[in-house]
């Protein structure tokens, strides 16, 4: 009974990811527009272009093989699972455990992965530009990140996000410098992950410095679809991440009862919200950089979370 | 037990005959290959019973009044070596059944298959040597087996290059080893492993060892800067055998290494682990790098070699460096890693390799920017390929990522280490370790990539044909392999455990009791990991979305040109090349690992002559070392060679100078 | 006969021939070299003579009459036909000068005296004094042989060398084969002698021929 | 014990013979055949004489050192012949030999074999010296046999520095006996083996020393050890290739027996130098500089012949070592060095009369052109190189363990020298055995059985060495002493 149970609310996490995900691209979109002045479309406007893209015709290429049309779902069905692993409402989900938080990187390295490998299959030279451009990117990102996750862990003494999250929420945690570089860092990782403003533009076409969208420029209709989806969940698992790690306040515990369920999912929403606030806030507010400065951006990132590992080392045997 | 491998050893070396034999007895490959498959299946047979029995029980030894006179040659399984044969023979059997298929494409079969048995016999026999004198000979017939295997295709002279610096190399690192032998047996000749091991080196002793350990069996296995030869003789090898070189026989190097500083040597000293960590991080990231800049496919493939053995020293550094701390559990930990990284180096190395080898059948091309579009002409090799490609970029749910994440809980758990070097040292190493296996995945997009996606780049390729079903059958299993690897990795953290036992005097916990077969190091409290969950769950993401939207949305599809911005080109030299997929991140560290030097010649306005771009790209260790020494040598030996065309009268003063040197020293020694 | 004549008899022959082999490093003209060497084999066949009748040794008689007649007569005379008869340099050919020459030949002879000088004593005084002076003589023969370009010294000096081998060999009381060996060696020196007039060496001892041979030395460069 | 004393002059008694009777023979398959046969007999009897040990007399004596030699002379003397055969017939049909020479050929073979066996056989220093010279002068005619101009010249350079090596040796035999007349009194006994290795405790150690020096010097230039090499290489390069493989295997063995015998009686004598260092210095420059040396030769029978240098430096270096396990090392690496590279000239005579050049660059791809002939080569090249599992690496690995846990130094350097060596040779060897052929190549008529037999022995020794081989060794280890 009690396993039917937990693994109902592990499905509501499942669900609520992927529908709360469209929802946050939509807020940061509406956000931006209105802080550069616009009107801006409506938040719920991603649901309906994810909608209508499932509905559209997928045009392929001739030479298009049987990776480039499995590679979408691939994407979408990894970024999706690592999305749910990661405690939004509640910690101790009964999965929570299958996969730590360097598998969930991981899995964020594989959905990459694949999708790089999508973006080569048709052999244009927009694909090669976006698949060679987002792997350079990614080759210091995920460095970073795992630094980060380590400088967490080792405050934690656990990579198990539940734990991380238990802990700290805990009275042990104090302030660490250790712990403002690593989120300075994740930031830092976030942005140039999820191909935002100044590392990528995800509102540009026809752009010679575009990485992300390059690379899905041969997608349509469906495949398209499950792409701009996974982007979206992406988006969502980066400020869950945050959150949860830097603000886990108000996080239901395992089996707590729906009542502080729905207390989670309310401060969670809360949390996306300020996210999302912020996010819009950073992106406007400053400029697109060089494709080749991006190295160098993400070295400030893959630095401050060695330094931060390094003086955790330190200041533990002091 | 030894009596059926040494007879299956044995078989091995017969078998080389069909080499000489071959012309005159028909079906001398399938009989060579056959026979191995079935030698090495015995054998592998033979380490797992072994490995599965050796939780209490005494190693099984033997000896033989062969060898070393007053000494015989001693043989013995215990856990580590009964592992390294599953490992070895793994590989071996995969060979072999691929080379029924392979071998009928040689040109001149009789050079194979006379020493591909040896190479696999001289393998198992270093695994099963229990004395220094046997441990060598094996060592040695190993190399000297790959070496004419290297050879084989003779006419091309840079194989011919190529064997002759591995053979060089090879031969620098068994006088490495001899001479730490040496040592440890000390002057009176006390060879047998056994004597070594009751007389344990004083600290001074055991670091010179050490040093030669890492020398001879680091040069074996590629570590940085001794891999300069690996890059040359793993890819002139013929494939399979470019497999066993790479994914089995630097295992066979780690092995080596393993039993010196683990067993030989007694406990070790604290800063051993950080010389092989270090040596470990620069070795991964220095070889990934490499990797990355090469077009060669298979040269590509070796030099990934020497990144993933990297890790594995990792992994060891790791344990050597608990384990002078006396934390025994933490430094099970860092060795199950590194050995089990072994293994899924070993499945997915071969594995790559025999599909680079299908491509080479299949087109005749090693060089990556010739090929192109081959998933449509070769699907099955490519799925494999890819496979293998996902597992070596260590992507969950396959085998490359158990191993990785188990170092990484390794490294973890390095603030119990009480040393401040090693502090520094551990985090920096992990952060080398993050680089390299995300760089691994760039190395590996770029691979699978230009080889098997986008549009043929030759008529070679365009005209592509899938490998035999000996070829894709032994791919095929090497691939499952490695999804059950990374799938229920428990149960081969399990067969571990009597190793690290053996070893480090403690090991993980059983595995394969707890739930949903759950992989937890240490306690689920700090760590777990499931690989068959993830699998699971990605499948139902992937399937049901997909089956959702096909039924209520749309399936339609509508096949056109393609897209490409509006400015689509026929011509498939304007796909990004490999030249070009490498070129940002040879823009970060360009200068700086590889000496690269970019030259662009732009014709003037008016001039027809095309443009031509060349990139100018070193490997240090031949910049700074190799080329100095030979240059060094060449040197000596020139001036030297002045004395072959002296006069007698001169001759007679050399002799006269001697003569009156050493009667000036009698005259003084008074 | 009293021992103290035996002793110094030898001994001043001894001291001879190393005072010969000195005159011999000092020569410049090819004839007289070999005039000199006469006289450095006549010393030698002296000294053999009154070793046999120290030791009273019959059979080194014959050392001393083969010595005499060998290297003292045959040779010289032989090699002087040679020099007429291919039209060999008169001039010595020195690598060094010959004052360098003869400075290096004393301190060979101060080490010959080193390193006997540890011989204990009470061996036999004879003997040891004689053996001094044949190592003396051995090393000059053999910076003879290398100090001089032209093959006629040089064989002059390999026999001089050869001379100090008998010296030692009949100083050594009793020494068995002592005979054969010399006569061992008088045939190799005839087969030297016979190769240079056969093979033609002009200069050195280098070539077997002029001309053509200069370039080839083993390997062609 | 007659017999076994029969025996003992048969050694001798039959190569002279057959010398004095090949000197009149004519025709080529008659002599190569009785060539043949006498080189056999010899071997059976060298053999019987293991069986039956004749007692010590005042001129011969066979013991546990020299027995091992003999019978390893007698072996590669009867292979040889039979490689010489077919590796004469060759020539007599290019013409670069006469019928002429072929008697002088055969018989001055014969009459190597008699100073060899006479040389190892004596138990007299005077007349061991007599042999060697006597061994010296017969391979100088060998070696100028072609009469070319580069054969005279190799032949002069061997004559000259030959003769003053044997000059030098003399003075040390002299000064030997002058060491042993104050003890054991004047005439024969003096000069005895037996005699003298009982006696040498009580020996003048300063007279030994001194002649010491001069023997090493003396009989080194026969080893062929640097500085004093320098007829090496030619004489080799330039004789009859049997003649190369008889030098190599076995002249140079003879020497060093020379020198170990009284390496021997320094050792006995408590006040004498220790002669170990010597040998080892001359031991380690001589392989270091023939490692170099070897890199820079463009002839092949040239560049085996420097890597003889280099196996004898390594001899020397393990005799000079001393003790049970270099001793051993050092006699193991005697017997399969005569073994190995005689075999590898064998297969370098048959190979620059296929390709009609001894010159390196001319020769390649021969395991294409010449599988049989090919792949010998290289076999042999691997088992000079000291490559598992042939009996070298054994030796080698006696050698080089032992030694760096007493001198690390030096087994470094001489470790450095060996791998040096090891590059150059194979750099050869892939030239010369891989790649595309090139070049004349004529089908050979050669036996390869000598070959192979060796490569065979020197294999079999790598993985098993028989226990009365072994014993015999460890006698003879324990023999030479520190």
């Amino acid at each position: 009974m009690a396993l039917i149970l937990n693994l109902i609310v592990q499905g509501a996490q499942m669900a609520l990811v992927l529908l709360l995900a469209p929802l946050l691209t939509g807020v940061v979109r509406l956000m931006k527009a209105r802080l550069m002045g616009r009107r801006g479309p409506s938040p719920l406007q991603p649901y309906r272009d994810l909608l209508r893209l499932t509905r559209k015709e997928a045009v392929l290429a001739e030479n298009a093989s049987w990776l480039f049309r499995t590679a979408p779902y691939l994407v979408f069905a990894m970024i999706w699972v690592a999305a749910s692993l990661i405690p939004t409402f509640a910690t101790g989900l009964i999965f929570s455990w299958s996969a730590d938080l360097i598998a969930i990187v991981a899995l964020l390295g594989s959905a990459r992965f694949f999708l790089a490998l999508a973006g080569m299959d048709i052999g244009t030279s927009f694909g090669g530009i976006g698949s060679s451009r987002e792997m350079m990117i990614a080759s210091l990102a995920e460095p970073a990140m795992l630094m980060i996750v380590f400088t967490v862990s080792l405050v934690a003494g656990s990579t198990q996000l539940s734990t991380v999250a238990a802990f700290m929420q805990g009275p042990d945690v104090g302030l660490r410098v250790s712990l403002a570089l690593a989120l300075i860092g994740l930031v830092i990782v976030a942005i140039a992950e999820n191909a935002r403003i100044p590392v990528d533009n995800p509102a540009t076409h026809l752009e010679l410095t575009m990485v992300h969208e390059a690379m899905v420029l041969e997608y349509s209709g469906r495949h398209l679809a499950m792409i701009e989806a996974a982007s979206a969940l992406k988006l969502l698992l980066y400020v869950s991440l945050i959150a949860c790690l830097f603000a886990p306040f108000g996080m239901a515990t395992a089996a707590a009862g729906p009542v502080a369920y729905a207390a989670g999912a309310l401060a969670y929403g809360g949390k996306l919200l300020g996210g999302g606030l912020l996010l819009a806030l950073f992106e406007t507010s400053i400029a697109k950089m060089r494709v080749f400065r991006v190295p160098e951006f993400l070295g400030v990132a893959l630095m401050l979370g060695l330094l931060g590992l390094v003086l955790l080392f330190v200041t533990r045997s002091l | 037990m030894l009596i059926v491998a040494a007879l299956a050893i044995l078989c091995l070396i017969l078998l080389g005959l069909c080499g000489p034999l071959h012309g005159r007895l028909g079906h001398a490959t399938s009989i060579a290959y056959a026979g191995a498959a079935g030698a090495t299946a015995v054998l592998l047979l033979m380490g797992l019973a072994a490995l599965i029995g050796a939780a209490g029980a005494a190693p099984v030894t033997a000896s033989l009044s062969v060898g070393l006179p007053w000494l015989g040659a001693h043989f013995r399984i215990d856990a580590l070596s009964a592992y390294f044969m599953v490992v070895v023979n793994l590989g071996g059997l995969a060979a072999s059944i691929y080379g029924i298929g392979y071998g009928e494409h040689e040109r001149q079969p009789g050079r194979v298959l006379a020493f591909f048995p040896a190479f696999l016999a001289g393998m198992n026999m270093v695994l099963l040597a229990d004395d220094a004198f046997a441990f060598l000979l094996s060592w040695e017939f190993m190399s000297l087996s790959s070496w004419l295997l290297v050879v084989a295709n003779h006419r091309q002279p840079d194989n011919l290059h190529a064997g002759y610096v591995y053979l060089v190399m090879a031969s620098m690192g068994t006088f490495a080893l001899l001479l730490g032998f040496g040592l440890l047996a000390g002057p009176e000749g006390g060879y047998a492993f056994e004597t070594i091991r009751a007389a344990a080196p004083g600290s001074g002793r055991a670091a010179i060892v050490l040093a030669l350990a890492l020398l001879g069996a680091g040069s074996k296995a590629g570590i940085v800067p001794l891999h300069a030869w690996l890059p040359l003789a793993h890819p002139a090898a013929p494939s399979h055998v470019s497999a066993l070189m790479s994914g089995v026989m630097t295992k066979v190097a780690v092995y080596g290494f393993v039993r010196i500083a683990f067993d030989l040597l007694g406990p070790p000293d604290w800063w051993w682990g950080l010389v092989v960590l270090v040596l470990g991080g620069i070795t991964a990231v220095m070889g990934v790098l490499y990797a990355l800049m090469q077009h060669d496919l298979k040269r590509l493939l070796a030099y990934h070699t020497v990144e993933n053995i990297g890790i594995i020293y990792i992994g060891l550094g790791l344990a050597l460096a608990f384990q002078a701390q006396g934390h025994a559990g933490v430094a099970a930990l860092g060795l199950a890693a590194g050995l089990l990284h072994v293994l899924n180096h070993s499945l997915f190395k071969s594995l790559l390799f025999f599909g680079s080898g299908a491509v080479l059948v299949a087109t005749g091309e090693r060089d990556m920017e010739r090929l192109g579009g081959l998933i449509h002409r070769m699907p099955a090799t490519a799925l494999y390929f890819l496979v293998g490609c996902a597992a070596i970029s260590a992507l969950p749910p396959l085998n490359g990522f158990v191993s990785e994440w188990m170092t990484f809980q390794a490294i973890l758990l390095s603030p119990q280490l009480p040393d401040w070097t090693l502090r520094f040292a551990v985090p920096a190493v992990g952060a080398i370790l993050a680089l390299s296996a995300a760089l691994a995945a760039t190395c590996f997009v770029k691979a699978f990539g230009i080889v098997f996606l986008g549009r043929p780049r030759s008529l070679e390729a365009a005209a592509a044909r899938e490998a035999d079903r000996w070829q894709l059958g032994s791919m095929g299993a090497l691939a499952a392999l490695c999804v059950v690897v990374g799938v229920v990795p428990g149960l081969f953290v399990d067969l571990l455990g009597p190793v690290t036992q053996l070893l480090v005097g403690d090991r993980l916990g059983p595995q394969l009791g707890l739930p949903w077969l759950t992989l937890v190091p240490v306690a689920e409290a700090r760590s777990s990991y499931n690989g068959l969950l993830l699998l699971l769950f990605i499948a139902f993401s992937t399937v049901a979305p997909a089956l959702l939207i096909h039924r209520y949305a749309t399936r339609a599809t509508r096949r056109g040109a393609l897209w490409d911005c509006g400015t689509p080109t026929s011509d498939p030299a304007a796909q990004y090349s490999a030249g070009s997929f490498a070129q940002p991140i040879r823009r970060v560290f360009g200068a700086m690992v590889f000496h690269a030097r970019e030259h662009v010649d732009m014709p003037q306005p008016g001039e027809t002559r095309a443009a031509r771009f060349h990139v100018d790209l070193r490997d240090l260790a031949w910049d700074f070392f190799y080329d100095p020494v030979a240059r060094g040598v060449s040197a000596v030996a020139g001036r030297m060679n002045h004395l072959q065309f002296l006069t007698i009268r001169r001759y007679l003063t050399l002799v006269f100078g001697a003569l009156v040197l050493l009667l000036m020293v009698l005259a003084v020694w008074h | 006969m009293t021992r103290g004549l035996a002793f110094d008899v030898s001994h001043l022959l001894a001291g001879g021939m190393v005072l010969a082999s000195f005159m011999l490093l000092y020569q410049d003209r090819v004839f007289s070299l070999l005039r000199v060497f006469a006289l450095h084999a006549l010393v030698l066949a002296l000294s053999v003579a009154w070793q046999a009748n120290v030791q009273a040794a019959p059979h080194l008689y014959l050392t001393a009459v083969i010595a005499l007649a060998f290297k003292a007569i045959v040779i010289p005379v032989a090699l002087h036909r040679i020099v007429v008869r291919l039209g060999i340099h008169r001039q010595l050919e020195t690598v060094v000068g010959v004052g360098p020459t003869i400075m290096f030949g004393m301190g060979l002879v101060a080490l010959s005296i080193a390193v006997i000088l540890p011989v204990l004593p009470d061996a036999d005084p004879l003997a040891r004094e004689d053996l001094a002076f044949a190592l003396s003589v051995v090393l000059l023969g053999l910076l003879m042989m290398i100090s001089r370009r032209n093959a006629v010294s040089q064989v002059i000096g390999f026999m001089s060398l050869e001379n100090g081998l008998v010296l030692a060999a009949t100083g050594a009381k009793g020494m068995p084969l002592v005979v054969e060996i010399s006569v061992a060696f008088s045939i190799l020196i005839a087969f030297i002698v016979i190769g240079i007039f056969l093979f033609r060496i002009r200069e050195r001892f280098d070539t077997v021929d002029v001309g053509a041979m200069d370039s080839f030395r083993g390997e062609r460069r | 014990m007659i017999f076994a004393d029969l025996i003992q002059i048969g050694l001798l008694a039959v190569p002279a013979l057959a010398a004095s009777v090949l000197a009149l023979l004519p025709g080529y398959l008659v002599t190569a055949r009785l060539n043949m046969g006498a080189a056999a007999v010899t071997l059976t009897l060298a053999l019987l004489l293991t069986v039956a040990r004749p007692v010590p007399g005042l001129y011969l004596l066979v013991d546990d050192l020299n027995i091992v030699l003999i019978v390893l002379t007698t072996f590669v003397g009867f292979t040889t012949s039979a490689f010489s055969a077919s590796y004469i017939a060759h020539e007599l049909e290019i013409g670069r030999l006469t019928p002429a020479y072929l008697r002088f050929y055969h018989a001055m073979y014969q009459v190597l074999m008699f100073a060899m066996n006479l040389a190892l056989l004596a138990n007299n220093i005077g007349l061991m010296w007599v042999a060697i010279e006597l061994a010296t002068l017969t391979t100088v005619l060998m070696v100028g046999i072609y009469r070319t101009h580069e054969a005279l010249e190799a032949a002069w350079k061997y004559f000259i520095l030959g003769s003053v090596g044997i000059a030098l040796a003399l003075f040390g035999t002299i000064l030997v006996y002058m060491a042993a007349r104050p003890i054991m009194g004047q005439g024969l006994d003096a000069m005895a083996w037996t005699g003298l290795l009982s006696a040498a405790s009580g020996f003048d150690p300063a007279l030994l020393n001194l002649a010491f020096v001069f023997l090493l010097l003396g009989y080194g230039t026969k080893v062929g050890l640097a500085p004093l090499h320098a007829w090496l290489p030619d004489a080799h390069a330039e004789g009859p290739t049997p003649i190369s493989a008889v030098l190599s295997g076995l002249l140079l063995n003879v020497a060093l027996y020379a020198v170990l015998r009284f390496k021997m009686l320094l050792t006995a004598n408590a006040g004498a130098l220790a002669p170990g260092p010597l040998m080892v210095t001359m031991g380690l420059v001589s392989a270091m500089f023939a490692s170099f040396m070897l890199y820079r030769r463009r002839d092949i029978k040239r560049m085996f012949a420097y890597s003889s240098i280099e196996h004898m430096g390594i001899i020397t270096f393990a005799f000079g070592m001393g003790g049970p396990l270099a001793n051993f090392a050092g006699l193991l690496h005697m017997a399969m060095h005569s073994l190995t590279k005689s075999a590898i000239f064998f297969a370098v005579g048959h190979v620059s009369q296929a390709k009609g050049t001894q010159k390196i660059a001319d020769i390649s791809g021969l395991t294409e052109s010449h599988p049989v002939l090919g792949w010998g080569l290289v076999l042999g090249v691997v088992a000079i190189a000291g490559m598992p599992p042939l009996g070298i690496f054994m030796s080698e690995f006696l050698v080089v363990s032992s030694s760096f846990a007493r001198q690390p130094l030096l087994a470094i350097i001489l470790v450095l020298a060996l791998l040096i060596g090891f590059g150059a040779l194979f750099l050869r060897l892939h030239g010369v055995a891989f790649g595309q052929p090139v070049g004349k190549s004529e089908p050979v008529k050669a036996s390869y059985v000598p070959m192979f037999a060796h490569l065979g022995l020197v294999a079999a020794a790598g993985v098993y060495l028989p226990g009365v081989v072994v014993a015999w060794f460890r006698n003879v280890a324990e023999l030479l002493g520190g």
